[in-house]
């Protein structure tokens, strides 16, 4: 019986989910053992053609890391989905929009201006922008476009799974696998990690009061953390209580604050909103004035409490765009 | 310019014992407002979940008014102050989102101050016409958030079923 | 209890109530009631005339047995005001209670607007938002608590006396907390009582003694509530009772102390004769005052202010020792199930209105104070004398003084009119002094009070209709020296006139007492905009709060005169004694709760909970909600970073729910 | 201490003694008061009546050259002046339509309304900012025995009450206090002293002129102290008027700086003093170079 065949495809990401595909390092042998895999870019040669000769569902997974940002990507999320059975949305970019996802906060325009126009590394070549149809030495070139705005992968094609983090550790990425194939799948749907919040497994748990409140809010540049201590018990936003657990706390292991790439459990539909909820509610000032001052200490709402989920988000992106849009 | 006949929609949420009082003391009273606020009764603006202003605002609303008690007046003692602390960097996040300053608004009224609901109401009306229409979901793509997208059609509301 | 229908789909019954003309003579209802026909899952659309009457409820009923309804939304008025009959009337239906929604066209809209089809849009966009709400109620039910018997009654003035011996009547427990060292409150200073001149005195002494005397009232006086916790049937409040420096239970009343005091006469003004008289530093309040017992002003007292004195007193109480210098304040804490509020009112300060000479003129007495003059026990014996101890030849009353005035007071104060007729008739029985009465109207609707009006007018006692702008001692003509001049238009007659008097009695309106925002806070209660304590309906509920198990009664509700203080008094107690005799109090089940494997242990809840009703449990390392202390406001569930906690009838699902209805409709 | 000092026409002319007086008995308290360059008309109350917009203009140019001058308060000894300026202030706040009007004129004078200069009487300044403790420092002839009606007309305390009672002002008592005068229980402090009815209807102003200067004698002043230029007008100009008609009521009137420069040992003459029609006597008992009549 032939092995099931499984595709894994990047788009709008840092390379750091393929290397999470690597970082499973002999237990991939194991893998191997059950799947062929037939498309992946980054390490195999094999083209897209390849892909778009096979069967519809001829896929029995594909693992898609990255956001939608695109119009060649929406194009391999398009043609992915149609070819395979289960398609995982794979980390944080493609389940909720990622970092990239930020870009979210100003419109194309902005974004191209700056890049191309603006930006202070730019030499000689200022403000000259990328032409989507060119020609070289008589060969037409094509690039693909830019979007207004950053997708999930979901918000594109139907997906099955998702698989979260950035990335996802090795060893949720061989339990989603395992799981797949085993007898009984998970439900479609399925965000393959604990639907609980990370304080449930983080290891400073115990050392977090019950009557924490915040006077201050400090960020890790600005003091010396404590190694044992509850991040938050220090002043520090740890997205923990509304990141949902499953990746060994490894942040905090390396004395830093979560910052939130699980993204929310299954009952928040705005990952963001409720950390801002819960920090704000537990600030201990009671008058305006001071109120503010402690709210001072937190200087980028949008870009802390959003830092992975923008595209996921009730308000998905900024509203600046509508003015600055650039006709198509 | 946006249509004519363009009138604001705002989505208050309004705490029990203060302010949705107020609103029937208003009534009581036979004062007249602008008909543009849908009023939803929670039991202490405490429960106003920043999630719930975002709904609103993704799902059709050009404005939310939040309406709690007087600080120092809360029924459940300073429910209402943690509403103000996290209104405090709502607001400041939604400027973020590029929302317009008078969008959202939190006004403390208690249960005697009918008039300040008649008040409150018709200024929030006057002071988002000339900002248009929000239509969050029309703009930036209905789909951002599954629920809510579900609001804006009729399919999707037959779907609802 | 039926939950759901026979195949479990939704069957949702809508009913809109015209209300008479006061819904539908703005709203649309057919169209509303059509409009809604037309969403999922609703399988009965009707509109009603009055839907909470008896037929209207039937209706209803009918329909969960015919069309096997298992959700209902109604239509119309507030739900503060009539969500509870409808939940009463599908339960009877055989419905579970919750599974019901309602919305305000009324009082939210009808009566709001006047735009009719602005007004139906609003109409059909919040009935929407109900319907894809009442979808995901579940079934609940009521949190049922007992009730605690005892009861506390906040102010001994004659309301509160009155109250307190109604339930004490009724074989409750009642704690009566007066302020002040006496109980009696205002109507102890009063001469005669209006429009039947019977003697305050005779009426009140009695049920002030019955206070003392009956098994069931435990009386503490010179103290204050400081605390109160808890909620309907439960209350925790704690009392300060303020040392008089004198021991209850061994003082007798002799008063051989007040008699032995090293001050030999009074130096101190009287409190009881608005400072007419003078008292010494060991005193009674006044003689009928209950409990009999004196007190040391720890301010003026000898012994207090320098240490050095011969103590008297002390040697007058001889073995009785029930002097005692080194009594301390004490914080008593009570529990008790109901509490009335009687906490009265505060008289104008004349000196606000400085035209009228209050202050500066010596001769310009409050209303308060001549009643202190007229009064045989009074500093004067019941002469009414000018403060040179000459007779007045003529007397002038002002009405409406703090009050129906925008600068000062804007509402009536209710007895000033009748007031000052029984002391304008009062001073013509004790003088031979002309008397006239300055008024912008006359209101005189009490039993027995226009006739009284009228016997004012037949016993030659003058009324000149118009405001007066002011009192000053600076003669024009002869017949004004020495005399105090009234200026006043006279808005019948039409001319502007200078009346010369002796004597000037300011009619003071009532104020809500100086400190009635922080007693207001401390019971939980709400103040209208002029600062009287706030009842919940002002016709269906006069003396119940927005806060279950507190009542008002008497002036710190709003002016009123003995008559309907009283009734106010009997109200709460009726109401009090209602709860009690039920012995439990039904919830609204509207508690915070945790699913128990979603939560992280983030411990984020705790500190938000006012009632400290969320606890962590160590062995889990979860929080866990104790649903007693829960009240139902929220804001843990908006505070939950993993979603974890929810809210019965206020699930974040059903809010969403509304939230896109009202938005559906455009 | 220092302030913007706006005169207005009275102090120029009429009004002269009041101003002789206030300026020696500032700088002794050292309050420094910096007259408005180019001042004009304070927009006056019949003007108003007559051409609104016009009044409004000459009203706001004033308070315009007061916000150049600097940050300070704006003195107006003048109880008209006070009050039009005042009222003026509300009536640009509340009249967003006017004070586009104002604007506009004043953009020709380079000159901008921002309506936030603070307009207030000496009275107020004297018990308000320099303080009843410094000012009893320097006085160094008590006014001991000198039984004074303190007289404040209408303007000052109404419709803005803003530093004392409407009907019952108390200022000008606890500044007489404490010069050492014997202050007389006045009734009639803030009643109308005939104001313009004196000119134009004198049988009604002059007999509330009366009204005043009797109830002043009879309550045994030996003065009548003024804030108000118009007041200490009527009351000095018209008293010969008035003791023909009514008899003698010998009580003179003059500006309460007047008295205090006498309690600051200042000389009268200096004070303005001679110009009174109705001269004060000199102060009881003393070995002073006061008036005689």
């Amino acid at each position: 019986m032939p092995k099931p065949k499984v595709a894994i495809y990047w788009c709008a990401s840092c390379g750091g989910c393929e290397e999470a595909v690597v970082d499973l390092a002999e237990d991939i042998l194991g893998i191997l053992d059950a799947v062929d895999i037939v498309f992946w870019p980054v390490a195999m040669d094999f083209k897209k053609s390849d892909v778009a000769a096979l069967p519809d569902q001829a896929l029995f997974a594909t693992l898609l890391n990255g956001a939608i940002r695109t119009s060649d990507q929406e194009e391999m999320a398009r043609l992915l989905r149609r070819k395979s059975r289960h398609l995982v949305a794979y980390g944080a970019c493609a389940s909720l929009g990622g970092v990239p996802g930020l870009a979210n906060q100003f419109s194309r325009e902005q974004l191209l201006r700056f890049a191309y126009d603006e930006a202070p590394t730019l030499g000689a070549d200022r403000k000259t922008r990328p032409a989507l149809e060119t020609r070289h030495n008589g060969h037409p070139l094509v690039l693909p476009e830019l979007d207004e705005t950053v997708r999930s992968l979901d918000q594109v094609v139907e997906v099955d799974y998702y698989l979260p983090g950035c990335p996802p550790t090795p060893k949720l990425t061989q339990a989603a696998l395992l799981a797949l194939l085993s007898d009984n799948p998970p439900p479609r749907g399925s965000v393959l990690a604990p639907d609980i919040a990370l304080c449930d497994e983080c290891p400073r748990k115990a050392s977090k009061p019950q009557d924490l409140s915040f006077s201050e809010f400090k960020r890790p540049h600005q003091m010396m953390i404590d190694a044992e201590k509850c991040l938050l018990a220090q002043g520090l936003v740890c997205c923990g209580p509304a990141t949902r657990g499953g990746c060994g706390a490894q942040c905090i292991g390396g004395n830093m604050p979560c910052t939130g790439c699980f993204g929310p459990t299954s009952r928040v539909r705005d990952q963001g909103a409720k950390i801002l909820s819960s920090l704000c509610a537990n600030v201990a000032a009671k008058d305006e004035t001071a109120i503010q001052r402690t709210l001072d200490g937190i200087p980028d709402p949008l870009g802390t409490f959003y830092r992975y989920a923008l595209p996921r988000s009730i308000l998905r992106r900024s509203g600046y765009a509508a003015a600055e849009t650039t006709p198509k | 310019m946006h249509d004519p006949n363009w009138e604001p929609r705002i989505v208050a949420f309004f705490c029990n014992w203060c302010t949705y009082t107020a609103a029937d003391l208003a009534g009581v009273s036979r004062l007249k407002y602008a008909p543009n606020v849908r009023i939803v009764r929670l039991m202490c603006s405490g429960r106003v979940d920043p999630q719930f202003i975002l709904a609103a605002l993704a799902g059709g609303a050009d404005g939310v008014l939040i309406g709690g008690c007087h600080i120092g007046d809360c029924h459940y003692a300073e429910g209402n102050l943690k509403t103000l602390r996290r209104f405090r960097l709502l607001k400041r996040l939604l400027a973020g989102f590029g929302l317009e300053e008078p969008r959202v608004r939190l006004e403390w009224i208690s249960a005697a101050e009918g008039d300040k609901v008649r008040c409150v109401i018709n200024e929030m009306v006057e002071q988002l016409r000339p900002l248009g229409p929000l239509a969050w979901g029309q703009r930036h793509g209905a789909q951002g958030w599954q629920a809510a997208s579900a609001a804006i059609t009729p399919e999707a509301e037959a779907a609802h079923a | 209890m039926n939950t759901n229908s026979r195949n479990g789909d939704i069957r949702i019954g809508f009913y809109i109530c015209h209300c008479g003309r006061n819904i539908a003579g703005v709203v649309d209802c057919a169209a509303v009631a059509g409009e809604i026909a037309k969403l999922p899952g609703v399988v009965v659309s009707r509109d009603y005339k009055y839907m909470c009457s008896e037929p209207g409820q039937e209706l209803i009923q009918d329909d969960i047995r015919e069309r096997a309804l298992n959700r209902v939304v109604v239509a119309s008025c507030s739900p503060l005001l009539h969500e509870h009959t409808f939940r009463n009337a599908i339960e009877a239906g055989g419905l579970n209670r919750f599974f019901f929604q309602m919305v305000n066209i009324r009082e939210h809209d009808s009566w709001v607007h006047t735009d009719g089809p602005a007004a139906t849009a609003k109409a059909i966009a919040l009935a929407r938002a109900a319907v894809r709400r009442v979808r995901l109620h579940c079934a609940l039910e009521t949190v049922r608590a007992p009730i605690h018997p005892d009861v506390l009654v906040v102010g001994g003035g004659i309301t509160g006396i009155h109250a307190a011996l109604t339930l004490a009547n009724g074989g409750k427990k009642v704690f009566l907390v007066e302020r002040e060292p006496s109980i009696g409150g205002h109507m102890a200073k009063f001469d005669k009582t209006f429009p039947t001149l019977d003697c305050a005195a005779c009426i009140l002494t009695p049920k002030m003694s019955a206070v003392r005397a009956h098994e069931n009232i435990r009386l503490w006086t010179n103290s204050e509530v400081v605390k109160v916790e808890g909620y309907v049937g439960n209350y925790t409040v704690t009392v300060r009772r303020r040392p008089r420096y004198v021991n209850e239970e061994l003082c007798v009343g002799c008063q051989e102390c007040i008699e032995a005091c090293v001050f030999k006469e009074g130096k101190f003004p009287d409190e009881f004769n608005v400072g007419l008289s003078k008292r010494k530093p060991i005193y009674i309040p006044f003689p009928q005052a209950v409990p009999q017992v004196v007190l040391i002003d720890r301010e003026r007292c000898l012994h207090f202010k320098t240490g050095k004195c011969k103590r008297t007193c002390v040697e007058a109480c001889a073995d009785r020792h029930a002097i005692d210098f080194t009594q301390k304040e004490e914080l008593v804490e009570i529990k008790v199930g109901n509490i009335i509020v009687a906490t009265g009112f505060k008289l104008f300060d004349a000196g606000r209105i400085p035209q009228y000479g209050y202050g500066r003129y010596p001769n310009v007495v409050t209303s308060i104070e001549l009643e202190r003059l007229v009064t045989s026990s009074g500093p004067t014996g019941g002469d009414v004398l000018l403060r040179d101890g000459r007779s007045p030849k003529s007397v002038a009353f002002i009405l409406c003084v703090g009050s129906r005035d925008f600068r000062t007071n804007r509402w009536c104060s209710r007895t000033c009119c009748m007031h000052s007729m029984k002391l304008a008739q009062l001073v013509r029985e004790h003088t031979d002094a002309e008397v006239t009465v300055f008024y912008l109207d006359i209101r005189a609707p009490g039993k027995g009070c226009e006739e009284f009006y009228d016997k004012s007018l037949k016993e030659g006692i003058r009324f000149v209709r118009g405001r007066v702008a002011e009192v000053t001692d600076w003669a024009l003509r002869e017949e004004e020296e020495g005399k105090l001049v009234i200026r006043a238009e006279d808005t019948l007659a039409g001319v502007v006139r200078r009346i010369p008097v002796d004597m000037i009695v300011l009619a003071v309106g009532m104020e809500p007492q100086a400190d009635a925002q922080d007693v207001r806070r401390l019971f939980n209660m709400s103040c209208g905009t002029e600062g009287w304590f706030l009842e919940k309906h002002p016709k269906l509920a006069p003396v119940s709060t927005f806060t279950d198990g507190v009542f008002i009664a008497g002036c710190c509700q709003g002016p009123k005169d003995i008559p309907d203080s009283i009734a106010q008094a009997g109200a709460a107690a009726a109401e009090a004694m209602a709860l009690i005799d039920r012995g439990f109090i039904e919830q609204e089940p509207n508690t915070a709760y945790i699913a128990e494997a979603e939560c992280s242990g983030c411990k984020s809840c705790i500190p938000l909970c006012p009632y400290k009703a969320i606890g962590f449990d160590e062995p889990t390392r979860k929080a866990r909600i104790n649903a007693a202390l829960c009240k139902g406001c929220g804001t843990c569930v908006a505070a939950c970073p993993s979603g974890s906690i929810r809210q019965h009838l206020f699930e974040d699902d059903e809010i969403f729910s509304e939230i896109e209805g009202v938005l559906t409709h455009a | 201490m220092k302030y913007a000092y706006f005169p207005g026409c009275s102090l120029k002319g009429l009004g002269r003694a009041y101003e002789e007086s206030l300026l020696p008995v500032m700088e002794r308290l050292g309050v420094e008061l910096v007259e408005l360059d180019d001042w004009n008309c304070c927009g006056a109350t019949a003007y108003m009546s007559i051409d609104e917009k016009q009044a409004c203009v000459l009203a706001a140019r004033n308070l315009a050259l007061a916000e150049k001058t600097g940050p300070h308060d704006l003195i107006t000894p003048c109880s008209a002046c006070y009050l039009v300026l005042n009222k003026m202030k509300h009536y640009l706040k509340d009249s967003p339509e006017m004070r586009t009007v104002v604007q506009r004129a004043l953009d020709g004078a380079g000159l901008a309304y921002g309506g936030n200069t603070p307009v207030r009487h000496p009275l107020d300044i004297l018990v308000n900012d320099v303080g009843l403790d410094v000012i009893k420092e320097k006085v160094v002839r008590p006014l001991t025995g000198l039984k004074v009606a303190p007289y404040y007309g209408c303007q000052v305390v109404r419709p803005y009450a803003t530093f004392d009672d409407a009907w019952n002002p108390t200022t000008m008592d606890r500044l007489l206090a404490t010069l050492g005068a014997e202050v007389v229980p006045y009734p009639l402090k803030t009643k109308c002293c005939g104001a313009s009815l004196t000119g134009t209807l004198p049988k009604v102003g002059l007999r509330l002129t009366y009204i005043l200067l009797r109830e002043a004698a009879r309550r045994g002043a030996d003065v009548i102290a003024t804030i108000c230029p118009l007041c200490q007008f009527n009351l000095d100009a018209y008293h010969d008027q008035v003791e023909r008609r009514w008899g003698p009521v010998p009580v003179p009137t003059v500006y309460i700086t007047q008295l205090m420069g006498l309690a600051f040992g200042l000389p009268a003459e200096q004070l303005g003093l001679n110009r009174n029609f109705v001269r004060m006597k000199p102060l009881p008992a003393a070995p002073a170079p006061a008036q005689s009549k």
